[in-house]
C-alpha cells in the first residue's frame, strides 16, 4: 500500500470526520493507501510542517496557505471539501451591537496564527481601524477557548459555526443573548478546511495518482459523514487520544460540518476562489497577499478522482 | 580517684573564695547543671560545677576537647541556659546582666563579618548600643591603637592575616566598655609568636582595666602565664577537676616563663590534666 | 537512682522521639495546607460570583444589580454582599473561574482512584493514562538531559576551552524561550526523521541539562585543593582523579542537580506534549481542558502533574538518601 | 561535499583552534581573551548555522539563516521595540519586582516563625512543581489580556525560587555571628539589618539570578493564551503561523539579547553587593 | 641585622652538612627561589634556601605564619615548581621522585575523603599505585595496628574523634613505604594531652623506620621535642634564619620536656623566632 500522512489543521474532532471516518470504513485500504492521521494543535502551522517533510498532505486555509505561498512555499489546492465557511463573530446582545458598524469601540478576540486574515479583510472592508480607539476595534489575541467572551473580557470572539459557538451555549448562555455575524452573510467569507500538497510533487504522476485515490476515499468518507452524521461523531471520538471531547458535543459538530461540506464533491470552485482572493487582496494597507497568486490550485486530482 | 578530684575541687574552690573575699564576686555558679538533648541520648556538658570569680580576677579554662569550658563560658553569657544549679553575674541573673550589656565575647574565631570594613565590625556593638557618631569613632581609634592595627580600619576582613583579625575582634570586644571580657581560645589560630605577643598585650590591658577575664585556652604555658587562677576541666561529664592559684606575681614579662616557678604550676595543671583525660579516643 | 530515672526517660524518649519529629515535620504542613484550602474557599466566592449571578438571573431570580453587563464593572466582593444568598453557587459550577477544592479533588479522584476501580486505569479519560504518556518522555528526555550535562560539566571542568567558551553560551540558551518555539523544534526534527518520543524527550532533555551542568561543574570542583593535591603526591593520573575523587565528591551536588532537573524535565515534556497535535500526555490533558474551558480539569491536571513531579524528586531524594548513606556522605 | 558547509566547518575548526591556543596561552587570564574566547565560539556556531542553511538549502520557512534573522531584525526595530517593552518592560519586568519583593516578604514572615516555615516551605516546593504552561491560562482568565495576566505569571513563576533561596539565606548565618548579637543584646531588627540580611545576600542574589530568566520565559509563554496584538510571544506564535521564520528568530534573538542583558545586570548588582563574599573575591 | 641573620644561616647549615655527612643525602636544596603572581604584585614565598637533609633526618620548619614552611615541603613534594634554584630528591628532580613515590605527605587536616570508610581511605595510594588487593589488605592491616586503630577500619572518618582521623591520615601516608614523610603541621588541631600522646607515637615509630621526616610545626616544645635538627624561617621574603642541631638523645621520654636542656634549645629556637619575626603583620 501507498503510504500518505495527512496534516490536520486542529485536534481531532468532527471537523475533520470524513478523514476518520475513511480510515475506519477502509475507504483508504480500498484505495490500496495506508494513511497516517496526524492531529493538529493550537501551535502547528501545517504548511511548516509540510515544509519540514512531516506530512505529504496537509488541511489548511486558504489565507494562510496563499500566504504561505508568497512566502516561498508553494502550497497547491488539490481539493476542497469544505464548500462554505463556518467562521463567525459572536458577540454579546446586551451590548447594544446589532450591526457591523456598532463593533467600533469594541474589543473583539481574534483567532491569529495565520487565521486573522478574513477578520483583518472584513474590517478594512468596512473601513475600521484594528489598532483601538473610539472609531476602531480594540483586537486582543483570542486564546484556545471562548472565556474572553463569558468572563466579558472581550464583547465579541470569533467562533466557528460548528465548535466554538456551542462551547457559549453550552456554559448556559442562550441564543437569544447572543448574537452572530457569519463571515458567509457578511460577504468576507474564505475558504476553510482545503486539501493542499507541495507543487513540486505534483510533477510526479505517481504522486498525482495517489492523490487522486486519497481525495477520493476522504470525500467517500465525507460523504459517508454527512449521511451516518452520529457514527461518524463516534467514530471521531474513538480516535481522540486526549479523551477531553464529549459526545454530545461531536454529535452536534457533526451536524453543523455536515452543512459546510455538503455542497462540495471535493473539487474546487473557481468561482470560490476567486472571491476568497478578491476578500484577501482587499485587505487594505497590510493585505495579506500583495498580487494575484498563480498556480495556488489544481483540477488534475480532482479531475482524476472523481471521473 | 573521683573521690579525691572532688575532694580537690571543693577544697581549691573555697580557697579561691576565701582568699579574694575582699573584691567583689563578679560571677557566682553554684551546682550548675547542663545536659543537652541530642537524637542519641542526653549529653552532660556540665555537672556540679561550683565557681566563684571575683572582680578583677584573670581565670582561664583548660582540658580536653568536649568538657564544658566554651558550655560554661556561654552560659555565664546567657548564650546557654542551664537545666540545674543556679548562676548569679553581678547578682543578677546572666539574662539580665546581657540586657545590661556586661559582657564582651570574643569567639574562637575572629567572626568579622565580612562585609564591614574593619572599622563598622568595630563600631558594630556601639551602633546596637545607641552610642553617637562621634562617640563610635572615638572608641574605634582607641581600640585600634590598643591591638596595634591603626590605620587598618578601612580594611575589609579578607584582606588580613589571621592575627590581625584576631586582633580586631578584640578589639571589637573592647570597645564598648564591658566589665566582664569572655574569651573562647581566641589565640588558638595563631603561631606561637605572634601569641605570645599577643599575650603581653591582653596581661597589660587587664592590668590597665582591671577588667574580669574568662578565657579558655588548650595551651598550658599559656594558662599559666596568663591567669591569677587556673579552672582544670576533665569531660563526661564536664565538671571541674582541679582549681589552681596562681603564685605568679602580676607583672609578668615573657621570660618568667623559663622559672622554676612557672614550671612547677605547669606541671601541676600538665598533671590535672593528664588525670582527667581518657584515652579512649 | 537519679541516673535510673534518667536513663528510663532517655528510653521512653528514644521510643516517642521517632513519633515526635514525624508530627513535628507535619502538624505545620496540616495546618498550612489546611489554611491555604480555607482561604481557597473563601476566594472560590468572589472569583465566582459573577457567574453564579447570571446563572441566576437566567433562572429568573433578581439580582442587584439586574444586568451582567452593569455587574461587569462592578466590584466581585461588593456584589457577594448585595447578594449574599447566591454564595453557595459559588461552589459547584461547571466551568467556575476558580474551583472549589472539592471539585478539584473530585475530579482528580474520578478520573485517577475511580478508574483503577473500575478497571480502566488506562483508559484515555484516566490521568494514570497520560501522567504515565507524560512520565516516559520526562525519564527520557531526564536520561537525555543528564548524561549531556554531566558530559559538558566534565568537559568544562577538565578544559579550558571549553570552561571559557561553553559556560557563557550555556547561561545564554537558556533565556531563548525554548517553550515559544517547540512547536517548531518538533517540525524540524520531523523534518529530519525525528518523530514520535524524541522530540518532546529533547525539550525536555534541553531543559533538564542545564541545572544539572551547573550542579556538577560546581560538584566537581568541590573537592579543595588538598584533596587534590593528596592524589598528586601519589603522581594520580587525571582519570584516576576523576573515578577517585572528582566523582565522589559531586555526589550530594550530583543529586540536588537531578532534583531540579527532574522538575525541569517534567515541564519540557508537559510543554512538548502541548503542540505535538495534543495526543496525550498531561500536557494534552491541559491544553484540552484550556480548548473547552473545563477550569476543573485544568486543576486537576496540574495538581496531577505537580504530584507526579513530587514523586518524580521524591524518588531522587530516596535514591540519594540510600547512596549518600552507602558512601558513608550521609550524616 | 558543498563547498559553503564545507567552509564553515573549516572556520569552526580554525576558530576551536585558536581558541585552544588562546585559552591555553600566555594571555589566558587576560578579560580580553575571556571575552574573546567565547565570542569567537559563538561566532563560529553562527558560521556553520549559515552553512547548513545555504549549503543544503534548507526552506526559510523551516530554519532561516543567521543573515536573514540579522535583515529581518533590523528592517523591523519598530515593531521589535513594541514588543520589547509590552512583554518585557511591562510584563517581566513589573512581575519580576513585584514577584521578588512579595517573595522577600513572605520570606521574613517564614523566618521569624519556624512554624510557618516547616508548613509552608514544604507546600511551597510542591507548588513549585506546577508547570507554568497549566497557569498561565488561568491567570489570563482572571487578570485579563494585556500585560496584567503576564506579570502575574511571572510573579508565581519567580515566587517560589526567590522565596526558597531568601529563607535559606536568612538561615546562613553561623551560630557565632548571632551569638555575637546576643551579647550586645541586639534587638530583632537590629539583627536582621546588620548580620541576617547581608549574610543573606548571596542566596537572595542566587534566586534573583534563576529568576532572570524564567521572568522572560514566562511573560512570553503567557501571551501564547491571549494577548493584545503586540508582545513577543504574541509575534512569535502569530509570525509562526504566518511563516514569517526570521521575524521569529528576530523575536528570539531579542529575547536572548535581554535576558542575557538582564542576568548580566542582576549579577553585575550582585558584585557590587555581595563584593565580600569569596565567590566574588577571587576575580 | 639582616646580615648577621644570613651569616647565621649558612654556618648553621654548612655545620648541619658536615655533622650528617655519614648518611646519605635525601634532600638537597641550594639557592631556591620561589614567587608567587598574585594581582596585588609578586609574592617572595622562599627566598635563597639552602639546606641538606639527610637520610634519616627528622627536620623540623618553624616560623610565622607566611614564611615559607608549607611552601618549601611542597617543592619538596613537587606540588609547587620553584622560580630559581636548584632541588633535588634522592639525587632526581621532585617530580621524578613523584612518579618514583617517594613521598608520604600528610596535610594539616587529616583530609581523609568522607565517602570512603577509614579502611580504604588508608587503601587509596595503594589502589593508584597498583598494588594487589591482598597487598592492599596486609598493608592496611599493618598500619592500622601502628598508629593503634586496630577495629576501626570499617567506620567512616565522621565517626571518629579529630585524634583518631589524624592518626588515620598518618597511616595513610605510612601505607606504602615512602622513603620520605612530608608533615605540614598534623596536629595543629589537637589539643595538648592528645598531641603529646601522638608526638610519642611518632617519635617511636620514625626511630623504628628510620624514615626522612620534614615536619612543620608553630609549637616550640614539639619541634625541640620531635627534631634532630629545627629550621627557623622568617617571612617577607620567606627564608630560613637558623637551623638549630639536637643535642637530645634519640630515646626521648615525655618529660625530658622539663630538662634543662630541652628548655637551653628551646630558648634558642624561640630567640630566633623572635629575631625574625616582624610586628607589621
Ligand atoms: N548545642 C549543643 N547540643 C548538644 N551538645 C552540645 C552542644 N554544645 C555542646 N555540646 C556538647 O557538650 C559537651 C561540651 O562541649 P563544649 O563545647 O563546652 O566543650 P569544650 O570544652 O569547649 O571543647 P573544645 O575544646 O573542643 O572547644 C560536648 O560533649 C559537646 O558535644
Ligand atoms: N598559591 C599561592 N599563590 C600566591 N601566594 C601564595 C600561594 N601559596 C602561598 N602563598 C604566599 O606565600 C607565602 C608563604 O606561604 P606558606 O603557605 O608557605 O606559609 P607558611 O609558612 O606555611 O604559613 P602558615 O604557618 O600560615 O601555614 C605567603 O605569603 C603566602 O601568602
Ligand atoms: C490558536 C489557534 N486558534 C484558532 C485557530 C483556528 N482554527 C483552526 S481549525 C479551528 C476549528 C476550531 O473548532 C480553529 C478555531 C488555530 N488554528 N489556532
Ligand atoms: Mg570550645
Ligand atoms: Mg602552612
Amino acid at each position: 500500500a501507498d503510504e500518505v500522512t495527512l496534516q490536520l489543521k486542529w485536534v481531532t474532532q468532527a471537523q475533520f470526520a470524513g478523514y476518520y471516518v475513511a480510515q475506519d470504513q477502509g475507504f483508504y485500504e480500498e484505495e490500496d493507501l495506508d494513511v497516517t492521521i496526524k492531529p493538529g494543535g493550537p501551535d502547528i502551522a501545517p504548511a511548516q510542517v509540510i515544509a519540514g517533510g512531516g506530512a505529504d498532505v496537509v488541511l489548511d486555509w486558504m489565507p494562510s496557505a496563499l500566504a504561505s505561498r508568497e512566502k516561498g512555499l508553494p502550497l497547491v489546492n488539490i481539493a476542497q471539501p469544505f464548500k462554505s465557511s463556518g467562521m463567525m463573530l459572536t458577540c454579546w446582545k446586551d451590548t447594544g451591537i446589532e450591526t457591523p458598524e456598532d463593533l467600533k469601540g469594541r474589543t473583539i478576540g481574534v483567532w491569529f496564527f495565520g487565521n486573522e486574515y478574513p477578520f483583518l479583510s472584513w474590517m478594512s472592508k468596512l473601513g475600521i481601524p484594528t489598532d483601538g480607539g473610539e472609531e476602531g476595534v480594540t483586537v486582543l489575541k483570542q486564546g484556545f477557548n471562548v472565556d474572553p467572551l463569558l468572563q466579558r473580557q472581550a464583547d465579541c470572539i470569533s467562533t466557528m459555526t460548528y465548535n466554538e459557538y456551542w462551547q457559549v451555549i453550552d456554559a448556559g448562555v442562550t441564543p437569544e443573548e447572543l448574537i452572530t455575524f457569519k463571515y458567509e452573510d457578511m460577504g468576507v467569507a474564505t475558504l476553510e478546511d482545503g486539501i493542499y500538497v507541495l507543487e513540486e510533487n505534483l510533477e510526479d504522476p505517481e504522486f498525482v495518482d495517489k492523490m487522486a485515490r486519497f481525495v477520493r476515499a476522504s470525500m467517500k468518507g465525507w460523504k459517508w459523514a454527512e449521511e451516518n452524521p452520529d457514527e461518524a461523531a463516534m467514530i471521531v471520538l474513538d480516535n481522540d487520544e486526549t479523551g477531553a471531547q464529549t459526545e454530545t458535543h461531536q454529535k452536534r459538530m457533526m451536524g453543523e460540518v455536515a452543512k459546510l461540506t455538503a455542497g462540495s464533491n471535493g473539487a474546487l470552485d473557481p468561482a470560490d476562489y476567486e472571491r476568497t482572493v478578491e476578500t484577501l487582496l482587499g485587505g487594505g494597507s497590510d493585505p495579506v497577499i500583495t498580487k494575484e497568486p498563480e498556480g495556488a490550485w489544481t483540477h488534475d486530482v480532482t479531475d482524476k478522482a472523481l471521473n | 580517684m573521683g573521690t579525691m578530684e572532688t575532694g580537690m575541687q571543693t577544697d581549691s574552690l573555697e580557697a579561691g573564695t576565701e582568699a579574694a573575699a575582699a573584691s567583689p564576686v563578679v560571677i557566682e555558679a553554684r551546682k550548675l547543671d547542663l545536659t543537652f538533648q541530642t537524637n542519641d541520648g542526653p549529653v552532660q556538658a556540665l555537672r556540679d560545677v561550683n565557681l566563684t570569680i571575683n572582680k578583677g580576677d584573670f581565670v582561664s579554662f583548660i582540658g580536653p576537647s568536649g568538657c564544658g569550658k566554651t558550655t560554661f563560658l556561654r552560659v555565664v553569657a546567657a548564650l546557654e541556659h542551664p537545666t540545674g544549679g543556679a548562676i548569679t553575674v553581678n547578682g543578677m541573673t546572666p539574662d539580665e546582666a546581657r540586657r545590661e550589656r556586661a559582657y564582651g565575647y570574643v569567639f574562637q574565631a575572629a567572626g568579622l563579618y565580612p562585609w564591614r570594613t574593619i572599622a563598622r565590625n568595630i563600631k558594630l556593638p556601639l551602633e546596637i548600643m545607641g552610642f553617637s557618631k562621634a562617640e563610635q569613632d572615638e572608641h574605634v581609634d582607641r581600640v585600634l591603637k590598643l591591638v596595634d592595627l591603626e590605620g587598618f580600619g578601612g580594611k575589609f576582613p579578607w584582606q588580613l592575616s589571621g592575627g590581625m583579625q584576631q586582633r580586631a575582634s578584640i578589639a571589637r570586644a573592647l570597645a564598648f566598655d564591658a566589665d566582664i571580657l569572655l574569651m573562647d581560645e581566641p589565640f588558638g589560630a595563631l603561631d606561637e609568636i605572634v601569641r605570645d605577643h599577643l599575650n603581653e598585650q591582653l596581661l597589660e590591658l587587664w592590668d590597665r582595666t582591671g577588667k574580669t577575664i574568662g578565657f579558655v585556652t588548650h595551651s598550658i604555658p599559656e594558662a599559666v602565664y596568663l591567669s591569677t587562677r587556673i579552672v582544670v576541666m576533665s569531660p563526661r561529664p564536664g565538671r571541674i577537676t582541679d582549681v589552681i592559684e596562681s603564685t605568679l606575681p602580676r607583672e609578668r614579662p615573657l621570660d618568667i616563663r623559663d622559672t622554676p616557678e612557672f614550671l612547677a604550676i605547669a606541671h601541676r595543671v600538665r598533671e590535672g590534666l593528664r588525670a582527667g583525660h581518657a584515652y579512649d579516643d | 537512682m537519679a541516673d535510673v530515672a534518667l536513663a528510663n526517660h532517655a528510653r521512653g524518649g528514644a521510643v516517642g522521639a521517632g513519633l515526635r519529629r514525624m508530627s513535628a515535620a507535619l502538624v505545620p504542613v496540616v495546618v498550612v495546607v489546611a489554611a491555604i484550602i480555607a482561604l481557597w474557599y473563601v476566594a472560590c466566592v468572589p472569583m465566582n460570583i459573577k457567574e453564579a449571578l447570571t446563572q441566576a438571573e437566567r433562572a429568573g431570580a433578581v439580582i442587584d444589580p439586574p444586568s451582567a453587563i452593569e455587574r461587569r464593572d462592578a466590584s466581585a466582593i461588593g456584589l457577594v454582599f448585595r447578594n449574599s444568598d447566591h454564595i453557595g453557587a459559588t461552589f459547584g459550577q461547571e466551568r467556575p473561574r476558580l474551583p472549589a477544592p472539592h471539585q478539584v479533588g473530585q475530579e482528580l479522584w474520578n478520573s485517577t482512584g475511580d478508574m483503577v476501580l473500575r478497571g480502566r486505569a488506562f483508559s484515555k479519560r484516566s490521568l494514570i493514562y497520560h501522567a504515565w504518556v507524560t512520565l516516559s518522555a520526562t525519564v527520557l528526555g531526564f536520561a537525555i538531559g543528564t548524561v549531556a550535562g554531566v558530559a559538558l560539566a566534565v568537559g568544562i571542568v577538565h578544559s579550558r576551552v571549553m570552561n571559557m567558551a561553553v559556560m557563557p553560551w550555556a547561561i545564554a540558551s537558556q533565556t531563548i524561550p525554548i517553550l515559544a518555539i517547540a512547536p517548531m523544534i518538533i517540525v524540524v526534527l520531523n523534518s529530519i526523521g525525528i518523530t514520535g518520543l524524541i522530540p518532546k524527550a529533547l525539550i525536555s532533555a534541553y531543559l533538564s541539562f542545564f541545572p544539572v551542568t551547573v550542579g556538577m561543574v560546581k560538584g566537581l570542583r568541590s573537592p579543595d585543593a588538598m584533596q587534590l593535591d593528596l592524589l598528586r603526591t601519589y603522581s594520580a593520573s587525571q582519570s584516576e582523579t576523576f573515578w577517585k575523587l572528582r566523582l565522589p565528591s559531586s555526589m550530594p551536588y550530583f543529586f540536588t542537580s537531578m532534583k531540579i532537573g527532574m522538575a525541569a524535565a517534567l515541564v519540557g515534556a508537559i510543554v512538548g506534549e502541548m503542540p505535538t497535535g495534543a495526543v496525550a500526555g498531561l500536557g494534552a490533558r491541559l491544553l484540552a481542558g484550556s480548548y473547552y474551558g473545563q477550569t476543573i480539569q485544568i486543576w486537576a491536571a496540574l495538581f496531577a502533574a505537580a504530584i507526579l513531579a513530587a514523586v518524580l524528586v521524591g524518588i531522587i531524594g530516596a535514591i540519594q538518601g540510600v547512596t549518600l548513606k552507602r558512601m558513608g556522605m550521609a550524616r | 561535499m558543498n563547498y559553503i558547509l564545507g567552509w564553515s566547518i573549516a572556520f569552526l575548526i580554525g576558530a576551536s583552534a585558536l581558541n585552544v591556543a588562546m585559552a591555553n596561552g600566555e594571555g589566558r587570564d587576560q578579560a580580553l581573551t575571556r571575552f574573546v574566547v567565547p565570542m569567537l565560539f559563538g561566532a563560529s556556531l553562527l558560521v556553520l548555522w549559515e552553512g547548513i542553511t545555504r549549503g543544503l538549502n534548507v526552506p526559510g520557512v523551516i530554519l532561516p539563516a543567521p543573515s536573514a534573522i540579522w535583515e529581518t531584525f533590523q528592517a523591523n526595530l519598530g515593531t521589535l521595540r513594541e514588543d520589547f517593552v509590552q512583554t518585557f518592560i511591562k510584563g517581566a519586568l513589573s512581575g519580576y519586582v513585584i514577584g521578588a519583593v512579595a517573595a522577600f516578604a513572605v520570606a521574613l514572615l517564614v523566618d521569624a516563625s519556624d512554624f510557618l516555615r516547616r508548613g509552608l516551605l514544604p507546600v511551597g516546593n510542591f507548588m513549585a512543581a506546577l508547570p507554568i504552561v497549566g497557569i498561565a491560562p488561568i491567570l489570563v482568565m482572571w487578570f485579563g489580556f494585556d500585560w496584567q495576566s503576564k506579570a502575574a505569571v511571572v510573579v508565581v513563576m519567580v515566587f517560589f525560587p526567590i522565596l526558597v533561596n531568601t529563607v535559606e539565606g536568612l538561615r546562613a548565618t553561623d551560630r557565632m555571628q548571632r551569638d555575637l548579637m546576643r551579647t550586645y543584646a541586639a534587638s530583632y531588627w537590629q539583627t536582621l539589618l546588620k548580620l541576617r540580611l547581608p549574610a543573606a545576600m548571596p542566596f537572595i542574589f542566587n534566586g534573583l539570578k534563576i529568576s532572570t530568566t524564567l521572568a522572560l520565559i514566562g511573560a512570553i509563554v503567557a501571551e501564547f493564551f491571549g494577548s493584545p496584538i503586540r508582545g513577543m510571544g504574541f509575534r512569535i506564535s502569530t509570525e509562526v503561523g504566518r511563516l514569517a521564520l526570521d521575524m521569529v528568530w528576530a523575536e528570539i534573538l531579542v529575547a536572548a539579547i535581554a535576558g542575557s542583558a538582564f542576568y548580566g545586570f542582576v549579577a553585575f548588582v550582585e558584585s557590587l553587593v555581595t563584593f565580600w563574599h569569596p565567590s566574588q573575591r577571587r576575580k
